[in-house]
């Protein structure tokens, strides 16, 4: 059995598991144990990967495995990893884990909750493992769907009004990624032979420049939608505010990744020269994506939509960084997502877990948390640091490297669009120190918080998990980096190939 | 004529041997226990679904005028299945008082519209399949009618039948027209003969705007609705499946056989008129709040995609178009049994009934959730793979934009399948559908069509089957 | 008999008959005058079949026997067209077209 | 000894220490985690003091040129093949003396502490923040390369942040805190910003390729200009607005006398000593590259070093709060120190003023310390901050009236303290540069001399107020470290700095220009003697000068407005004409938009429902029309 | 003119106009009366064709079956003496548009092609042949749609008599609002 095939398989399994069990209590056991499962495979898995690459296996892809499916349109269900999905799988496992953990009191339909969650889960992981476009396109699809069943069924708010809108945003999306991807396949083969939807094979051959030109903005806007890409990133706010926690983490935390990471494996890697000659509206977007999430911000009431709208800027720095084409950068949007899913995943788990307490979202409607729960609290402080991009947390090493990557670039454009994307950090402080001032410190407001309890097992252990990688990253970033840097010689290879500089 | 000729036309004498049968334990069998006719049907229709499956020879009867061969069998399989299915989700229905009396004729008349069908989808001439055409519309409308006690039922057969006999008239006008033209109305003489020069051109818009009749293709769709909504649920789910998809099929061998000279001229019939069935369609269904009619504008739309299949003329556009019959069939007829069988149970048919449907009836609300998401086009289920096949015939042509269009409209649909979705699953009701226990035939039928749903999509022979074969094209 | 008659006088006529029964089924308010212009557009196609059967391929006779089946059919069509059209008038005691619209939007 | 291997531990003991606290110091009994921290930190001093004696005395100094040296250097993030952040120990002069300066205050506090925050709640929370804050410190002195810096000098902003917020219960400290660290922060924008046209153009991060004056990274650094400026000149400016920020340079000072709501050791530490001097240290690391490279920007530096030590030295004459006095000297002194780099020169005697700067920056981080601890002794007795409510201590606290004194006389640069000589090579450096730079840092000494007098006599002359309980001495735990620190800022002025620590390594020779020193004593004390005046004999004359200067009092005593200049910054502009707008714009535009899309579905929808209209001639209509279209697109239209 | 066109115009005329008659007349009776006339023509012009047979047929199965049908259900469900609403202006107007567009291009489209006639003999059609056509199976053999025409036959009987088969008056439709 590959080992990449477990990671579809596992879920699906703890899904039957779940369905199996007769008391409702077991159901959050089982999915904890599928879930712990998931993340000790993904241990496994990054293990296995450096010890191959430190063994010398230099090919593009590891663990391979290749079925051919549908013989006459040659799909195939082929998985394979490198670096960047070893890491990206990586991040699911941890983001679906604590995910579980973040929801252990969910009490309505508890059965179906964990159930589309972890269908949502397979989705991901079934797209990062990917190297079909099919395969790809199918479980993203899966992954967007049970976001409306989880959003509308256990949101708050106007969460009928949220799912609908969220799914049919990121569904529209699909819908061009679709086109994109039908564009791809038809033009996989410029010089004959057969057609082939097999990443890896396309990016061997020149897609038509003229095939390029449409193809391209169809799927980078397709994934775009996913990376909250201005202007198609409204969803994320109203979707993110009503959910609830664990698909606010496993959404802002995974799913938006799958934008990313597909923008940068579908769209830029076949594509390459469409994506040097456009990028610059690209450019232009995402980086009004950066300041614009940045500023909006900055007087959001609700806890949630701060921190949607700091998605919105996080999430458009890795498309920001994804289109400058250099390895640096490149590599700065793989940490970034990875960043921006740990730390985006323990946000939405505290507002959860504060919601849980205070009943409300609003910051002004709370004050002075730190005495209470002083546990959460100081999570809510290294949750923010990480997003302000401190030193030590994973922020910094992803903003930096995407920075420094981006301001490479040979073209004056390029340079002076990181710059005011740069200016992006300081609006991150304001907002991230505003919300700390007001939601945790000064004096505790109202008699009732001497009620509150701090974390309880299952909420310290959701959040330390996150907090641990969060601080590995930030503190050991060469591990990551060594690996994930090494994988995206390919795409540079490709790159450079078309003799662009 | 050799017993192996009746072998190679064996469905349609099957299925005349059934009715004879039903006919006979009609007349033969004492008033008391006419109950049994249903059963005896239903099972001589099983055997001869699973006979259509035997191997079977290609060729040629009547001079001609009779073609089968591995495609047509393949179709007539396929609608085989959804009508063995439309018939099992019937028995709950057909067990009521005020319909115990014309069991056997209920069954005789869809059977012999589905030989009609069956003629239709094997005529080598185009006078068999006219009146294949018929024979698959006349009983029909009597069916859509069957309703005893329902205005609507009434105001649905009096609209097909007087539409469809309007489109027939049109139709045949066309056919004169390339008689005219041709001299001839074997489909294979025609072929060669048809020359693209203008009357032809106009005897074929006559002859499409009666097939899209049939399929419900804008602006010839009208009737649609308002006969689904009308007719019984088992005779909308068969109108809506069975009767499409053959009129599909029939509508897709005539074209790729007979007309491909004029294909430069059908290719823009079928772009303007699938845009127009996909959008239409789809807008007329957002604001529905009968859930027949809602999913009668919806097979509309469907009929939108269909056509993407068959723009490109090419064989990967013929196979996908005869896989998302197949794919549809089960969607469709899933939904439609659970439509089926909480109207049976409750007597309740609107959108504002489902609402919270899954706390009292979970099973039916996951299959109609499954159904509709099929329908809609979402992995993991046969729809997906349906539309995406669907599409990437249309793609491979070089229809990029009209695929942009669809899938544009897949979103739209998506809207108005997840609003039912929301009201089984999201929306609170003080006075939900009570739960209710279904029989063996229904939870039969959902069985199979939820195996169908899943099964189709991810076990890919069965595409590839499909698309194995020649289509001659 | 047919002799000095040219074929397009036939297609001609057979046409005019057609579109007056459009014109009849789009108009009419009856449902039995609309299954009556049903009639004249079934009678203009099988004028045509014949017509064209006889000028242009007389050595067969596949228009002849087309239009014999569709008075067959037409006669199938409207004994269950009427049987309908009298169920209408014991549901509705009416059988003016625009009433029967229960079902609509 | 002389490998240095072992000054890694100078900062990863504090990082230790900040861990162990961080996470298991509520676990601790407070106590033990003060003196944990407080033992950490005093081998930490050793150690430092240490490495100094090996580096000035034993390694280095051997040809009279200190060479720089790297202790180690590993990669911690590789961007590109010449760009990676690297993390190490550089030991040069300059570092080697931050470490003394850093450590010895450190300890102090440290010790202090253990007095003055007794009793208080999450007093392991405020040693593990000083541990963060020492690590952080420390590693930006001995960064290797501009990127470490960078990353440190963040690391010391968040410590200052939850330093100044340690009290979060208190409104004012979180605001303060806030305000610190998001005016630091956009401050650092610029660094950073800088760093990157840096690294751009010299393809390297690294402090010995950087600053080498023969290397090419400064040989590179001309070409391309923008509006007149080359573009390292840019990117220095841009470097050392980040040094502005820290160093609470005007205009990014605002933050600095808020950042008084923190506990005062603290605000002895990080806001007088150690942390707000790094932008100077910032300067003198980069020190090369500005004087070969980027003239401009450094005559920027000078300028805004003088314009900031006179402008706070005016608002200190007028503040009430005794650590707000003495925080906007701090913003003067360092105005001083920044003022001395920015007229130097390079290379022997002509890096002078790098010399200076370097000494003032040592001499002022003990009498500044010193400053702040007497003030928090003071506070500790008479539990305010305001100087109305301070007077006549002399006799309730003598030990720390004859610090105090001692403190107010280096500041006042009255020899033999310690403040009179760094103070007196900067005015001579000045002087050789530019004559008007030169008088305004003459004003500015007597100013000085005048307000911290002015703050002396207030507090210890002058009649007793109403005390709630008898101010007494403090414990010895806190006068210990006032007694050090006033040896040492009594006496540092001794130290041969010229011989130490100079612009290229090379010892120089100095003396006291007295025809500058003299005149600068003279004026100090005139200012000593005003104030004498003023506060002692004629306490009504202050009130009566207000009076007659009545507005420009009152902008002096409201700091120029400059706060309120940002409040209608922040709160107008960026809140109100750019945050709001764009969450408006968001959610009405954008969001408004998609929400169109579905509306107007929804009402075409509606609109088209009248051809499903039910009646069957009007299907058929539609039908034939369909048909005649479909027949004259096709045939006539499109043929 | 010939015999042959005046029977030609003849005939033509009485279809034309009785056509026009028949979808406008007010009068329900008549308008099947005026029905039955074109239909007579229709089988004049069948003789003109030469084929006898057909119009046989047309005169019983048309005039004779269809037509009678037609008459005894205006009788069931009319008062003979019924006079129609005239038509509404608007569509009359549009259909009447909508049907000579469709004239017109039909129209234009015939006489625009050159019809081609095949040069083989023409067949003579009587009985026998009609007879020997329908029952053969082999090329133009008709015996098949004559096969499968009986269920449609038994099929349409069938179908009359469940629809006729008695309802009840009640109806049992839940009123529902079809639209949002």
């Amino acid at each position: 059995m590959n080992i990449l095939s477990l990671f579809v398989l596992i879920p699906l399994l703890t899904i039957a598991g779940i369905v199996m069990v007769k008391d409702i209590r077991h159901v959050k056991v089982v999915s904890g144990i599928g879930t712990g499962i998931q993340l000790i495979m993904s241990a496994i898995l990054t293990f296995l990967y450096i010890q191959a690459r430190q063994s010398g296996d230099t090919s593009e892809m590891l663990f391979v495995k290749d079925l051919v499916w549908f013989r006459s349109l040659n799909i195939h269900f082929a998985v394979g990893v490198d670096g960047v999905s070893v890491a990206m799988i990586a991040l699911t496992s941890i983001v679906v884990f604590s995910g579980v953990f973040a929801s252990w009191e969910m009490d309505y339909l508890t059965r179906e909750f964990f159930i589309s969650l972890i269908l949502l889960a397979t989705g991901v992981f079934g797209f990062f493992i990917s190297l079909d476009l099919f395969t790809m396109f199918l479980f993203y699809e899966l992954a967007v769907i049970p976001m409306y069943l989880l959003i509308g069924i256990w949101g708050s708010g106007p969460k009928e009004y949220s799912a609908m809108k969220l799914t049919l945003m990121l569904m529209g999306a699909s819908a061009l990624l679709l086109v994109g991807i039908l564009g791809i396949y038809f033009n996989s083969a410029p010089e004959g032979g057969n057609l082939s939807f097999n990443i890896i094979e396309i990016s061997r051959t020149t897609i038509p420049m003229k095939a390029q030109y449409i193809f391209f903005p169809l799927t980078f806007i397709g994934f775009g939608v996913l990376g909250a890409l201005f202007p198609f990133h409204t969803w994320s706010p109203d979707g993110h505010s009503s959910a609830p926690t664990a698909v606010s983490m496993l959404h802002a935390g995974v799913l938006m990744k799958l934008g990313g990471y597909g923008a940068f494996r579908v769209a830029i890697f076949l594509m390459p020269e469409a994506a040097r000659e456009l990028s610059w509206i690209f450019i232009i977007l995402t980086t009004i994506s950066v300041v614009y999430g940045a500023f909006g911000a900055i007087v959001q009431k609700d806890l949630k939509y701060i921190n949607a709208y700091s998605s919105v800027s996080h999430c458009g720095l890795v498309l920001f960084a994804i289109l400058m084409m250099n390895h640096t950068a490149m590599n700065g949007a793989v940490i970034q997502m990875i960043s921006h899913g740990l730390m985006t995943a323990l946000f939405f788990a505290l507002i959860g877990m504060i919601y849980g307490r205070t009943h409300t979202r609003m910051i002004n409607e709370m004050g002075g948390l730190m005495k209470v729960i002083p546990f959460l609290s100081v999570c809510y402080v290294i949750a923010g640091l990480a997003s302000l991009g401190l030193p030590g947390l994973s922020g910094f090493v992803a903003e930096m490297t995407i920075f420094v990557g981006a301001f490479q670039h040979p073209d004056t454009f390029q340079r002076v669009a990181t710059i005011i994307a740069v200016s992006s950090i300081v609006i991150t402080a304001v907002y991230i120190l505003r919300v700390i001032a007001i939601l945790l410190l000064g004096p505790s407001e109202k008699n009732s918080y001497e009620l509150f309890s701090d974390a309880r097992w299952y909420e310290r252990l959701s959040t330390v998990t996150l907090i641990v990688f969060i601080a590995f990253i930030g503190l050991l970033p060469f591990l990551l980096t060594s690996m994930t840097g090494a994988s995206l010689q390919p795409f540079m290879n490709k790159i450079l190939g078309m003799n662009i500089f | 004529m050799s017993i192996g000729d009746f072998a190679i036309m064996r469905h349609e004498l099957l299925l005349t041997a059934v009715i004879l049968v039903v006919l006979a334990a009609e007349i033969f069998s004492p008033s008391g226990k006419r109950k049994s006719t249903g059963t005896i049907a239903i099972a001589a229709f099983a055997f001869i679904t699973v006979a259509g499956f035997l191997p079977s020879p290609a060729g040629t009867l009547f001079g001609n005028m009779y073609i089968a061969d591995k495609t047509r069998l393949i179709m007539k399989n396929i609608l085989n299945i959804g009508a063995l299915l439309v018939l099992i989700q019937s028995v709950t229905w057909l067990g009521r008082d005020e319909n115990r009396d014309r069991v056997s004729e209920y069954f005789i008349l869809l059977i012999s519209t589905l030989t009609g069908m069956n003629f239709m989808i094997s005529a080598g001439h185009f006078l068999m399949f006219y009146i294949g055409l018929e024979l698959a519309t006349i009983p029909l409308t009597a069916l859509a009618a069957y309703e005893r006690y329902s205005n609507k039922s009434a105001e649905a057969g009096i609209k097909l039948i007087l539409i469809s006999a309007l489109s027939s008239g049109v139709l045949l006008y066309g056919l004169a027209m390339l008689y005219g033209t041709t001299g001839t109305l074997y489909f294979e003489e025609a072929a060669h003969l048809l020359k693209n020069n203008n009357l032809q051109t106009l005897g074929f818009i006559f002859f499409f705007s009666g097939m899209a009749f049939k399929i419900s293709i804008v602006p010839f769709h009208l009737w649609t609705a308002d006969v689904y909504e009308g007719a019984p649920v088992s005779i909308t789910s068969y109108l809506s499946v069975i009767s499409k998809g053959a009129a599909v099929f029939i509508f897709i061998i005539v074209l790729f056989t007979v007309f491909p000279v004029i294909m430069a001229s059908w290719q823009k019939a079928i772009y303007a008129t699938s845009v127009l069935t996909m959008t239409i369609g789809n807008l007329f269904a957002i604001r529905q709040q009968n859930l027949k009619r809602f999913l009668a504008f919806s097979s509309i739309s469907q009929a939108g995609y269909i056509f993407l299949g068959i723009i490109g003329g090419n064989a990967a556009g013929m196979a996908s178009v005869i896989y998302y019959i197949l794919v549809y069939i089960f969607s469709n007829l899933g939904a439609f049994g659970a439509v089926a069988a909480i109207s049976n149970a409750s007597g309740r048919e609107d959108l504002k009934d489902y609402n919270g449907l899954y706390r009292t009836n979970p099973g039916v609300s996951l299959i109609m959730t499954l159904a509709l998401f099929s329908l809609a086009g979402i992995p993991p289920v046969a729809g997906f793979f349906g539309k995406f096949f669907l599409f990437a015939a249309a793609a491979e042509k070089g229809y990029y934009l009209l695929v942009t269009i669809a899938v544009l409209n897949t979103i739209i649909s998506l809207y108005y399948y997840l609003l039912v979705v929301k009201a089984m699953f999201i929306n609170a009701n003080e006075n939900p559908v009570e739960s209710f226990k279904s029989d063996i035939p229904t939870k039969l039928a959902l069985g199979i069509c939820t195996a169908g749903i899943f099964l189709t999509g991810f076990a890919s022979p069965v595409y590839e089957a499909i698309r194995n074969l020649s289509f001659g094209i | 008999m047919n002799a000095g008659i040219p074929l397009s006088y036939f297609l001609i006529l057979a046409a005019v008959m057609f579109f007056t029964g459009i014109y009849g089924f789009l108009t009419r308010r009856n449902l039995i005058t609309i299954l009556m212009s049903v009639e004249l557009i079934l009678n203009s196609v099988n004028i045509n079949f014949l017509a064209l059967n006889r000028y242009l391929f007389p050595h067969k006779l596949e228009g002849f026997f087309f239009s014999l089946f569709i008075i067959t059919v037409a006669a199938a069509e409207a004994a269950v067209a009427i049987a309908l059209i009298i169920n209408i008038y014991r549901r509705f005691t009416t059988i003016n077209v625009e009433d029967v619209n229960i079902m609509k939007y | 000894m002389t490998d240095f291997n072992y000054t890694l531990w100078i900062f990863l003991i504090p990082f230790l220490v900040f861990i162990l606290l961080g996470l298991a110091g509520h676990r601790l009994k407070a106590r033990i985690s003060g003196l944990l921290g407080t033992a950490a930190l005093g081998v930490v001093t050793v150690l430092s003091y240490i490495t100094a004696y090996f580096y000035y005395f034993r390694t280095a100094g051997i040809n009279d040129v200190f060479r720089k040296i790297t202790v180690f250097d590993s990669t911690w993030l590789h961007f590109t093949d010449t760009l990676e952040i690297k993390m190490g120990i550089l030991l040069d002069p300059i570092s080697v003396m931050m470490l003394i300066v850093i450590s010895t205050v450190s300890l102090m506090v440290h010790i202090y502490s253990l007095g003055y925050m007794k009793g208080e709640k999450g007093f392991e929370r405020y040693y593990s923040f000083l541990s963060l804050f020492a690590f952080s410190m420390m590693g930006l002195v001995v960064a290797t390369n501009i990127f470490q810096m960078y990353i440190f000098w963040e690391l010391v902003g968040i410590s200052s942040y939850l330093l100044i917020g340690f009290y979060y219960q208190k409104p004012e400290a979180v605001r303060a805190s806030k305000k610190a660290f998001i005016v630091t922060r956009f401050a650092d924008l610029g660094f950073l910003i800088g760093i990157l046209l840096l690294s751009f153009n010299t393809r390297t991060f690294d402090f010995s390729v950087l600053t080498d004056p023969q290397g090419t990274a400064i040989a590179h650094s001309s070409g391309i200009s923008f509006l007149g400026l080359s573009v390292t000149t840019w990117s220095m400016i841009l470097v050392y607005l980040g040094g502005v920020g820290k160093s609470a340079m005007f205009p990014f000072h605002i933050w600095l006398p808020d950042a008084m709501e923190g506990p005062t050791p603290v605000s002895a530490l990080i806001h007088a000593a150690t942390m707000v001097v790094a932008g100077v240290y910032l300067v003198a690391r980069m020190f090369p590259v500005y004087f070969f490279a980027a003239p401009a920007a450094l005559e920027i530096v000078a300028w805004i070093g003088a314009f900031s030590s006179l402008f706070a030295a005016i608002i200190a004459c007028t503040q009430t709060d005794i650590k707000r006095v003495l925080a906007y000297s701090t913003i003067s002194q360092i105005g001083y120190m920044m003022l001395a780099l920015g007229v130097s020169g390079y290379g022997g005697h002509d890096g002078l003023g790098f010399m200076a700067s370097m000494f003032h920056l040592f001499t002022h981080a003990m009498f500044k310390a010193l400053l702040f601890l007497c003030a928090g002794a003071i506070i500790h007795a008479v539990h305010s901050n305001f100087m109305i409510d301070m007077g006549g201590l002399r006799k309730y606290l003598p030990l720390t009236h004859l610090t105090f004194l001692i403190a107010c006389l280096a500041i006042s640069g009255i020899p033999p303290f310690s403040g009179f000589f760094s103070k007196d090579e900067i005015l001579a450096a000045a002087f050789h540069h530019n004559k008007v730079l030169f008088f305004i840092e003459y004003a500015v000494a007597g100013i000085t001399a005048f307000y911290m007098f002015r703050l002396y006599f207030t507090v210890f002359r002058g009649e007793d107020r109403h005390y709630h309980t008898v101010p007494h001495e403090a414990p010895p735990t806190m006068t210990i470290p006032l007694i050090i620190l006033a040896t040492a800022a009594a006496f540092s002025g001794f130290i041969p700095f010229s011989k130490l620590v100079t612009s290229d390594g090379k010892a120089f020779q100095t003396h006291i220009e007295w025809g500058i020193a003299i005149p600068s004593v003279l004026i100090a004390t005139t200012g000593i003697g005003t104030a004498y005046v003023m506060y002692v004999r004629n306490p009504s004359l202050p009130g009566r000068i207000i009076s007659i200067f009545k507005h420009s009092y009152k902008l002096a005593l409201n700091k120029f407005y400059i706060d309120e200049m940002y409040l209608f910054i922040t709160k107008k502009i960026i809140f109100r004409y750019i945050s709001e707008p764009v969450a408006w714009f968001d959610r009405h535009i954008v969001d408004g938009t998609m929400n169109a899309l579905a509306i107007v579905t929804q009402v075409v929808s509606f609109r088209i429902r009248e051809f499903q209209s039910g009646q069957l001639q009007k299907y058929a209509f539609f039908f034939i029309s369909g048909t005649i279209l479909l027949a004259l697109t096709l045939i006539y239209l499109l043929h | 003119m010939t015999l042959n066109q005046l029977m030609f115009i003849l005939f033509a005329s009485i279809i034309v106009v009785f056509s026009i008659l028949t979808v406008t007349s007010r009068r329900i009776l008549r308008a099947a009366v005026y029905l039955l006339f074109v239909l007579i023509s229709t089988a004049g012009l069948y003789f003109m064709l030469n084929y006898a047979f057909l119009a046989a047929v047309q005169l019983t199965l048309y005039a004779g079956g269809i037509v009678v049908l037609i008459i005894f259900s205006i009788l069931l469900t009319s008062h003979i003496s019924l006079k129609f609403e005239p038509v509404e202006w608007k569509k009359s107007l549009f259909s009447a548009l909508a049907a000579i567009a469709g004239a017109l291009i039909t129209i234009i489209t015939i006489l625009d092609f050159t019809f081609s006639a095949t040069n083989e003999a023409a067949r003579e059609v009587n009985m026998r042949l009609v007879g020997k056509s329908l029952l053969s199976v082999g090329s133009d053999g008709y015996i098949l749609p004559f096969e499968v025409i009986s269920v449609l036959l038994l099929a349409a009987m069938v179908a009359a008599i469940i629809i006729a088969k008695k309802g009840g008056p009640k109806s049992t439709d839940t009123q529902t609002s079809n639209y949002q």
